[in-house]
């Protein structure tokens, strides 16, 4: 997939809508294309960028190194849910491995305030918002199908099906613009909605249909795309012919390329976006380019499907490294600081196998919770005939 | 007591139910300056705003998607679909989302949407615009199905319907729409609870939205031949009021269902099948089933004959009391 | 709606998104923008374009007359229709009134083997394709669902559900392709798809994933949507904030805006386009910028929400009457013309009234006819039971 | 004759229909060099190449959209859906287009489609991957519905709904994808026939798909208690085989449906109300139903409580005798 290609017809018509960019860093279309932002290198070198750069700067030390401690913790734990995964705790995981900066850049431009409606492996912005992990695990081991109040933290439940949630974040940030929390000007009050999804995500209708509406409404919504290369395995070719960045301008708003691995870079990006959005100034498509380096789940096998050589050049890339390299050569954190995040990732690690393993199965009962939020009769009488079927084998037993 | 027609009495219903609530926010396409298709939604637009009447983008996945998001926000959305064939785009969002959101946040999130749909044929239209779908709805779980048949029920029912923290499938009998009825100063019965709309002891008319009417009708023939049949109304569909069906049956020990919706695995299948599960020895003859036939919904010159009618709910009748 | 809104979040990135335009000659946004392609003005002067001009100039005395035929006998059909609704011998009608060029332009450009995929409002482009008018009346009559084998003219069954053609048009293309019939250079073979919608439908997440599709597989279709201003009762701007033509670069492929009441424009832009599909080269959009001066359908009362000042504004631009000026002025035709079209317009009015009246209506039993293809014992029941419970009724009749 | 699993049955069923007709093509999400997440397609795309094993973008309507324009140009699209609770967005496609293409035509046109969906639970997996949906398909005339249960049927199943005009939806019990069994030289029976698949004469287990190995093993289980149960396989759940069903339910008088759909308006309430407009009198007790109950799909952790097995299959059949 080419990011350059020229309009044959358009040109035949006289109209050339080839899009015009401005300088940046120049950059093979593999590898983001040139108009990808990014403001540190895979070599962890700051690449200046005059409008970004002081949201950047803005973030004090403590903050910049809070980066750093997200992206190794979420990836410990993300190693540890694979491993409970493995030894049979969990039923499924889908890993995050390598799309660390791409979560947590953006997660931590989230305000307070703000909502996020995830897919099914945000685990990373999940950690920024402050839900307690083991959390996450409960619909992977299969003791239920979201184990945190949504707005407790404004990170809504895993959405399993692939682009629905784009829509419930648009009609949230409609909700938003409703209660008038767009605008004022007080930063406490003004409220984005943020919606990730991924690069296979793009081709639901439903996801056009969110940028639509949210077009139509200049509704306070980012939409934040994942292009981790792969839907399980389909490459990014099998989805669309256009830079998924490019689908946005048809609906009326902007959208930009980021670099996913690079967290100061997605930081920089969705704080803009979101500020946009709570200034009333609508949404914005971010494309978070990055990779996906482990399976698609558990499940999968992408040996069957992908050379080894890709996933090579991306580690190359990777996010914790880059970063790590730029604080410490910008002197942000040194080596005691990383020795302490590994401690605390260690503790996070033993700590969410602990409680994993205690997560308790829940009685057969539990089905028949919440079905409906008022009485209902058929889910009355079932759970009442089940509970005394279940009696009657307890009773046997007792016998 | 006033008098309106089915059509208005749902007007009237919302207008009180966003009266009463800020948060009621009507949804769909053309509802603002036209009052939709049918006019159902006529003047709220003007009165409460472009904010509370919302003019869609021609999307339905994206109107109830959206109205989803406005629900998780607090907000109590009433979608408009403005005819019962173009309610499935939106399926994936009403049986994976909208019925499936309270269970699975383990009740931390409510969904207290309705989703009105005109429905059933019999005005003529052409494709996709005559349609019962309610079989769909009422086979999953997580949602609640209503059906109304009168301006009284259309104006308080809508309102229940609108309270329920629970999402509701609301239908709309269209070819009722204009018919006129008295809108009495309270509900006629609670979320949920069908109704017997005429008593009788020989047969009972199971039946709800358009055709109530018919069974109606065919209950006054069967008198001057000398039947007494028992009409109820269900007006849930989901879920049942198999108590009020069930005590009808036990009286009459004859029941026959009537809907517009081919019968095969329609709501009759349901009702026949809990009734010989629930008065096996009460039933004096298999439940019989007036519907549709199993066949997509007829150009319009032939749905006279694809619609139950007066003398086919008196055929099954005759057939039921044969046994 | 504007055409020419700045994205403040890209330029606040430093990435100038704004297409830069070639020369077209300037109109304001409110006639369709300077992006426009007219090859013909509201007065029926002719505007140079220098990609364009070949096409029309290729057009022989008898096509550039036929063009107005088309046009004439369409509108008088359509007024038929709308009398007999009137008269009660439709239950519908939708009106393609003002929309003539948009349909006559675009179905003129098609070859024999090329495809058609209609909403339900197409009739200029039934007409062209050269199926018999009358078989257009069926479905609103309510005798049929549609009545045309959509193989005989390679025009398919209008399809109500909006958006769905859309679909069905991009895996025809993508058939047409797998027959290898794309890009082999000879003309009577190589076969392009035309996918019709509105401007209301683009809204609909289907017609999103048929650009998809289209995009990835590269497919011979051209979708070309018909903005007509309205979608029912909701302007334009209730379904995108931006222009629709705007919306093909992000999936990959040109779009193109032309002045849907100029039907050479519509003719050379849309041929144009065909060809490139029949080329290889691939999917184009096309917006024809319309109007609709009637109301939606006979059952609609546009009154309610558009003033008449709109619809006056459009009446200076009416499709026939310009391109019928251009004709006299450039000596393309006479009087005599004009008056043998009204004549054969008057002829086809009648016989359209005439054998409508003439349309049975179908036995009951046809219900049950081909809703499968092979024998079903449900179908072979009820229709046996419903032909018994007729006949009882004719013997209770005939007693 | 050869051993080989369900879902192998299924590949060489494929395969065998791919090389009798050129216009066979599969599409679907993942089915080409993945070979599909349960890979059913392994090694197709290898053999026939990309044409004809199509990976297309995530978008489930548009999979059956475009198959639907295939199947208008001569194609015969075989569409893999994931996993069953993915088929929603192509759910209009389905019961607005596939399903009534052929009618609106007047027979011009014709879409011999098949939409292959793994079905059911019983695999220990998230939401969404163990839905049994097939009422929504059998209660929509001008839609086939098929379920397969054993590697022969699968075999020669999945052939017959590719020769079939209609379209086809075809149920594939996931849980049952690695069971082995042997295929043999011919289908077992037509398109749309039922099969006894062991004979009994106490009470009558119809089931279909993921059920039929629970019914056997409770017909076994039951034996040894005395009783002996007739186990139908419906493999047709529309149209139904009322014939085979129907013979059965008269030799031995007593009936129970299984299924892991919801009982409400599943399969079982148009058997049970099949049975008793057609058998009424010789029903010595009311058709039961075993079904999933009337809630989403459970976590996996109470999949196995909330599934029917063996043991409430034979609560039912106590039930029925003890009528
Ligand atoms: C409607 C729907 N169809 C299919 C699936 C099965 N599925 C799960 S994840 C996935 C790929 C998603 O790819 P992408 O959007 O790129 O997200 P990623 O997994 O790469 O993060 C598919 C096809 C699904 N969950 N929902
Ligand atoms: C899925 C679906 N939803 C709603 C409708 C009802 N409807 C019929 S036409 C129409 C407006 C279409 O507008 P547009 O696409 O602009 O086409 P136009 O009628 O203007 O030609 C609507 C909402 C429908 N036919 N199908
Ligand atoms: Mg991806
Ligand atoms: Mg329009």
């Amino acid at each position: 997939m080419s990011d350059d290609e020229v309009a044959p017809l358009e040109t035949a018509f006289g109209v050339d809508h080839h899009v015009t960019h401005a300088e940046l860093p120049d950059r093979p279309a593999h590898e983001g294309g040139p108009d990808m932002v990014q403001l540190l290198t895979p070599e962890g070198e700051r690449v200046a960028h005059p409008e970004l750069d002081p949201l950047v700067e803005a973030l004090s030390r403590e903050e910049l190194q809070g980066l750093y401690r997200d992206l190794v913790l979420i990836r410990r734990f993300d190693a540890e849910a694979t491993a409970l995964q493995r030894q049979g705790e969990l039923g499924l995981w889908a890993s995050l491995l390598g799309q660390e900066a791409a979560q947590v850049g953006s997660g931590r431009a989230l305000r307070p305030q703000d909502h996020a409606f995830p897919t099914y492996r945000e685990h990373g912005v999940a950690w920024c918002r402050g839900v307690d992990p083991v959390n996450l695990l409960g619909m992977f081991r299969g003791v239920n199908h979201g184990g945190w109040d949504p707005d407790e933290k404004n990170f809504h439940l895993y959405t399993i099906i692939i682009g629905a949630q784009t829509l419930h974040a648009t009609g949230y940030a409609m909700g938003v613009q409703r209660d008038g929390d767009v605008g004022t000007g007080d930063p406490q009050r003004d409220t984005a909605v943020i919606a990730y999804f991924g690069d296979g995500a793009s081709s639901q209708g439903d996801v056009s249909e969110a940028l639509v509406f949210a077009g139509v409404n200049n509704s306070p919504v980012v939409f934040f795309c994942q292009n981790n290369q792969w839907a399980i395995s389909e490459p990014n070719e099998k989805q669309t012919r256009a830079p998924l960045w490019h689908r946005a301008r048809g609906f009326g708003f902007p959208g930009i390329r980021v670099d996913g691995n690079d967290v100061l870079a997605v930081y920089a990006v969705t704080a803009q976006a979101l500020e946009n959005a709570r200034c009333g100034q609508g949404p914005t498509f971010v494309e978070a380019y990055t990779y996906r380096m482990g399976a698609h789940t558990t499940s999968d096998d992408p040996t069957k499907y992908r050379v080894s050589a890709e996933v090579e050049v991306w580690k190359h890339r990777d996010p914790i490294e880059r970063y790590k390299r730029w604080l410490t050569t910008s002197g942000t954190a040194d080596a005691a600081f990383f020795e302490a995040v590994e401690a605390e990732a260690d503790e996070l690690g033993r700590s969410v196998r602990e409680r994993c393993l205690a997560m308790p199965d829940p009685d057969g009962t539990a089905m028949f919770d919440h079905v409906y939020a008022e009485a209902h009769p058929v889910t009355a009488r079932e759970r009442a005939w089940f509970t005394e079927y279940q009696a009657s084998f307890e009773q046997e037993v007792a016998r | 007591m006033s008098t309106t027609t089915l059509a208005k009495g749902i007007t009237t219903g919302l207008r009180a139910a966003m009266e009463k609530d800020s948060r009621v926010v009507l949804m769909g396409e053309d509802i603002g300056k036209l009052g939709g298709v049918f006019r159902v939604t006529e003047g709220l637009q003007k009165d409460f705003g472009e904010d509370r009447v919302v003019d869609t983008p021609l999307a339905e996945a994206g109107i109830v998607g959206t109205a989803i998001g406005l629900a998780l926000r607090g907000y109590r959305p009433v979608v408009e679909i403005q005819f019962d064939g173009f309610v499935y785009p939106a399926f994936d969002h009403i049986v994976s989302q909208v019925a499936k959101l309270h269970a699975r946040s383990l009740g931390s999130v409510r969904v207290p949407m309705v989703i009105r749909i005109p429905v059933g044929g019999g005005i003529g239209a052409v494709e996709h615009h005559s349609e019962s779908n309610e079989a769909y709805f009422a086979h999953t779980a997580g949602l609640r199905v209503l059906a109304c048949s009168t301006p009284h029920d259309a104006h308080w029912m809508i309102q229940q319907a609108i309270e329920t923290d629970d999402p509701v499938i609301f239908y709309e009998p269209k070819r009722r729409y204009w018919d006129k009825g008295e809108v009495g100063e309270e509900p006629a019965g609670a979320l949920g609870s069908a109704r017997v709309v005429r008593e009788g002891t020989d047969v009972t008319l199971l039946a709800y939205g358009p055709m109530v009417k018919t069974c109606l009708q065919a209950a006054q023939a069967a008198q001057e031949d000398g039947h007494s049949l028992e009409v109820v109304d269900l007006r849930s569909l989901s879920p049942l009021d198999e108590e009020t069906v069930l005590a009808s049956a036990r009286r009459t020990g004859r029941v026959v269902v009537v809907h517009e919706a081919p019968t095969f695995l329609g709501l009759g299948a349901e009702l026949s099948a809990m009734l010989s599960e629930r008065a096996f020895y009460e039933l004096e003859a298999p439940v019989l089933r007036v519907g549709g036939y199993n066949v997509p919904y007829p150009p319009s010159r032939l749905e006279d004959d694809f619609l139950p009618d007066l003398d086919r709910v008196l055929d099954a009748v005759d057939r039921s009391l044969a046994y």
